[in-house]
């Protein structure tokens, strides 16, 4: 090959900075390109933070009944205790319940006037390892013929729920992203190719001239990974930004909890754009050198 | 050194630009190849660069038949061959220096050397004040000059010039040409396309003379016509 | 300018066809930048819908004394019907009162069954004309001293957080939609740019040999706005696309129903993009109309 | 018809390409241009057709000082100078045929004009075979013959012709020289920079000579030196 390194430095910074059209250009795409990107793997891991959390949030109700002894309580609360099945538990004594109780129906007055603490049922709140829909029923037809239990209750409907919808975000969000990066892809290739066109000219020279195909990619190559890496540096800036006027403005809203999860650190996001900028570095090279073979065929 | 057998290159549109052509040149011959305009004399050059390839027939360069070159060999092909083209076909985003420092990065030759043999060969074609100059900086003679230079720069086997007269004034004209024959006495092979009667005239070499693809003429110390 | 519609025709359909690298890349370009501002729109008008949801639900709920007489509800009633500021209104009577509750309690059948038909109040529930929070205020504060009232509630938390939110969101969506507008203007011209500079030595030569401006411009102008046309008609094709996989499956989940408002029709996506298309031809011919400019200074 | 009134025109890097230059050329008149290789001659084609613009001096262009033509009329003066460009400078994306079109597209002359005025000049320059070429597939010397027929094609006041028979083999040549001369008798303003004595000194016209930027000889019915 015969390259020089000497020579490939001198060549790709002239490229760069006599075309400055084609080096703006290119940056700017891939700038674009990348935050595009970035966008989409942030909201990605927003949404498995959400799905996490609504899978936290499962939880099985166990009433017990009025009139069970202390006796029945001891026992139940030794069986969650063995059960391998249950991850947590808490029991929610008849002030607790009570005090549930009147918050709910703060704003039924005559509701909350007619409730009395004798009314209002304890129970176990229990936390089951597994959140999906049939751990949950499981526990729950165990815990039903428990003496003393009155019933079990379990968002059964919103687990099921929650389950089909955590598994369709993340397929939406992976879809998302895998448009995002076509989209990506596409968009520095279109650039790398419209500028090789752009010096078709001079690569048939360089081949006339008796450059070797890697003697005239290689330089080409190093060029589309230094505008692919400004490019990015400047995408990490655009990410910082947005996140800063975005994603944390959502998040910290107080109303829409289900942002909540969409608070990213700033670290976070350079973390994740590195592999990212590194993605685009590797398609700048892997780009131009593709582009100029189409012109090697002198 | 260069040998033709029986070559044919028709381009679509049924334009034979050589027609069933054979000629042998040796090592160091110097050989002028005239005839009308588009009677030819540039596809040659471009079939002995492999630059195109002919229909039928075959071509040795340098004891090599170049049809059956893989294609990663070609640039070495052309690194054995200087080639003076008709349209210079100078890289425009280069200087005048830089473009015919090319031709000796290509093949990969140390710095220094580069330094001092550039400057030199600038300094014999009449460009020592131009190195820092783009080409579209230069008259049209200039270019074909860096044209020159740039063939010359790393001592090839052979020679290709393709009109490497045609935008000069008769002095400077005089001028290459004494180059060119400094250059084929020290081995050089070298065939050169020219219109340049006097030229011809004066030097009586070898000519081939080509008519609408077909060689009609091939004569050794000959003249223009 | 002597322009003439055969030569400015053949002009422009010869650009488009002999080099097919440009056309590509512009055509990608443009159907990728649509697309991207075409769905910052889609997102913002399901953001508007859901945002005008949140504004109908806004309540305010009168709960009638136990006690109250006959006349007294009456009374309630017509004030409600005289009143301006209220757009809507329903009595909920005791049988009506006393289903709710009952699905209230669905999953505490302790409470569910302590509950009797007496003990839950009627109440009217009030759709106020303006569902902002100063409103609802004053509502609440007229019918609070109306005789035969126990209590009047309104979410005024809820009500207040709201409003801050559709107004964040809007904010969001505006500032979305910019971004991409930018965006897609950027990658637009990019690519312009870029096309020019390969044909750079082209326009020079046509200035040369007596071409004014405009005859250089028009044919060029043109293949910007058709190469947009194509690009556009290929990005209602994704939007298409991306509602159906996208934004309709995220609709129909059950489950989250936030995204309810997110089921665009297809024609509404096909109407939402024309305006698109056209600002994107319009970009086309006057990037195209910049660009060229550059190199018309011989 | 052009007259020079102490025109300078210096380029970056203190390089003079015409000091104090005047002379008046009048209309009808044959005038070649001469003078060695980077002496000046293309500049002062680029300085009459407005591609470049003096440090000093004045240029007349039918009566009219260039120098103060707004940009927007610039065109409206290319179109009564025909140029043939050293490097032909052809539009590469068209054909011949459309090549030649251009000039007279951009006058505005309708369709059935065009179809039988290109053909006409094609054949007259020897290439009504390669109307549907494009510039790569030609030769140099047809590619300057286009060159000229495109300057010629919309009859215009002036001719600018930067060594049209450069590239062409010497029996071309004089069918071109021939064309000049009839296009001159028809009252064409005619400016032929060359390097070609023998074209010079056949035809016996007025001879103004270049040496580095300066003019050093201006000379009725005069030969190359
Ligand atoms: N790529 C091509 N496609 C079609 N025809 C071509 C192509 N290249 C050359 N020709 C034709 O082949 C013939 C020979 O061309 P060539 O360039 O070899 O001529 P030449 O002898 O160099 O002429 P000149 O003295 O004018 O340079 C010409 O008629 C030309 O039009
Ligand atoms: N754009 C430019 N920038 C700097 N120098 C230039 C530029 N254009 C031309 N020159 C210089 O001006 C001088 C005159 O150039 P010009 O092209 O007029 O010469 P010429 O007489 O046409 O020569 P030739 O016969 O070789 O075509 C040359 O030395 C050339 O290098
Ligand atoms: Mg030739
Ligand atoms: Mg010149």
């Amino acid at each position: 090959m015969a390259l020089n390194l000497n020579y490939v430095a001198r060549e790709t910074g002239q490229n760069l900075i006599r075309n400055p059209t084609l080096t703006v250009a290119s940056v700017i795409t891939v700038a674009i390109a990348l935050t595009l990107a970035g966008v989409a793997l942030l909201v990605g891991e927003g949404v498995d933070k959400l799905a996490g959390k609504f899978r936290d949030d499962v939880q099985i109700i166990i009433f017990v009944s009025p009139d069970a002894t202390d006796e029945q309580v001891s026992a139940i609360e030794a069986s969650l205790e063995e059960n391998p099945e249950v991850a947590d538990f808490s029991y929610v004594d008849r002030d607790a319940a009570f005090a549930e109780a009147q918050e709910l129906f703060e704003d039924q007055p005559t509701m909350a006037d007619l409730l009395r603490p004798e009314d209002v049922p304890t129970s176990f709140r229990v936390k089951p390892v597994n959140p999906d829909i049939d751990s949950v029923l499981a526990l729950r037809s165990i815990f039903q013929r428990h003496p003393g239990v009155q019933e079990v209750t379990s968002a059964a409907e919103a687990i099921r729920a929650i389950q089909e919808l955590s598994q369709k975000l993340s397929y939406g969000v992976y879809f998302a992203a895998a448009v995002s990066s076509v989209t990506a892809v596409l968009l520095i290739y279109n650039t790398i190719r419209t500028a090789m066109f752009a010096r078709r000219r001079e690569i048939e020279v360089m081949k006339l001239v008796g450059a070797t195909n890697w003697f005239i990619r290689v330089p080409f190559i190093i060029e589309g990974m230094a505008q692919a890496l400004l490019g990015g540096l400047l995408a990490i800036a655009l990410l910082l930004g947005l996140n800063q006027v975005l994603f944390r403005s959502l998040a910290r809203n107080e109303f829409f909890e289900l942002f909540r999860q969409f608070d990213f650190a700033n670290s976070t996001v350079v973390l994740q754009s590195i592999p990212l900028v590194l993605v685009g570095m590797v398609i700048g090279a892997i780009g131009s050198g593709f582009a100029v073979g189409r012109f090697l065929d002198v | 050194m260069i040998r033709l057998e029986n070559v044919t290159k028709v381009y679509k549109g049924d334009v034979v630009a050589l027609r069933d052509g054979s000629f042998e040149i040796n090592k160091g011959e110097f050989v002028f190849l005239v005839g009308p305009s588009g009677s030819g004399k540039s596809t040659l050059f471009r079939l002995m660069n492999r630059e195109e390839r002919p229909q039928a027939g075959r071509i040795f360069v340098a004891g090599k038949d170049i049809g059956e070159l893989s294609s990663w060999k070609i640039p070495y092909l052309r690194r054995n061959i200087g080639s003076v083209y008709q349209d210079y076909k100078l890289l425009l985003n280069k200087s005048v220096y830089e473009n015919v420092a090319f031709a000796l990065e290509v093949i990969g030759r140390p710095r220094h050397v580069i330094k001092t043999q550039v400057p030199a060969i600038l300094e014999l074609v009449g460009l020592a004040k131009k190195q820092r100059n783009y080409p579209n900086e230069l008259s049209g003679g200039e270019q074909q000059r860096v044209s020159i230079a740039r063939a010359f720069v790393n001592r090839p086997l052979i020679l290709l010039a393709d009109e490497p007269t045609g935008n000069l004034d008769p002095a400077t004209s005089v001028g290459i040409m004494r180059l060119l024959d400094r250059i084929n006495r020290t081995g050089t092979t070298v065939v050169m396309a020219t219109h340049d009667r006097s030229i011809v005239d004066t030097m009586r070499r070898r000519v081939i003379e080509l008519d609408r693809g077909t060689i009609i003429r091939d004569q050794a110390r000959g003249v223009y016509e």
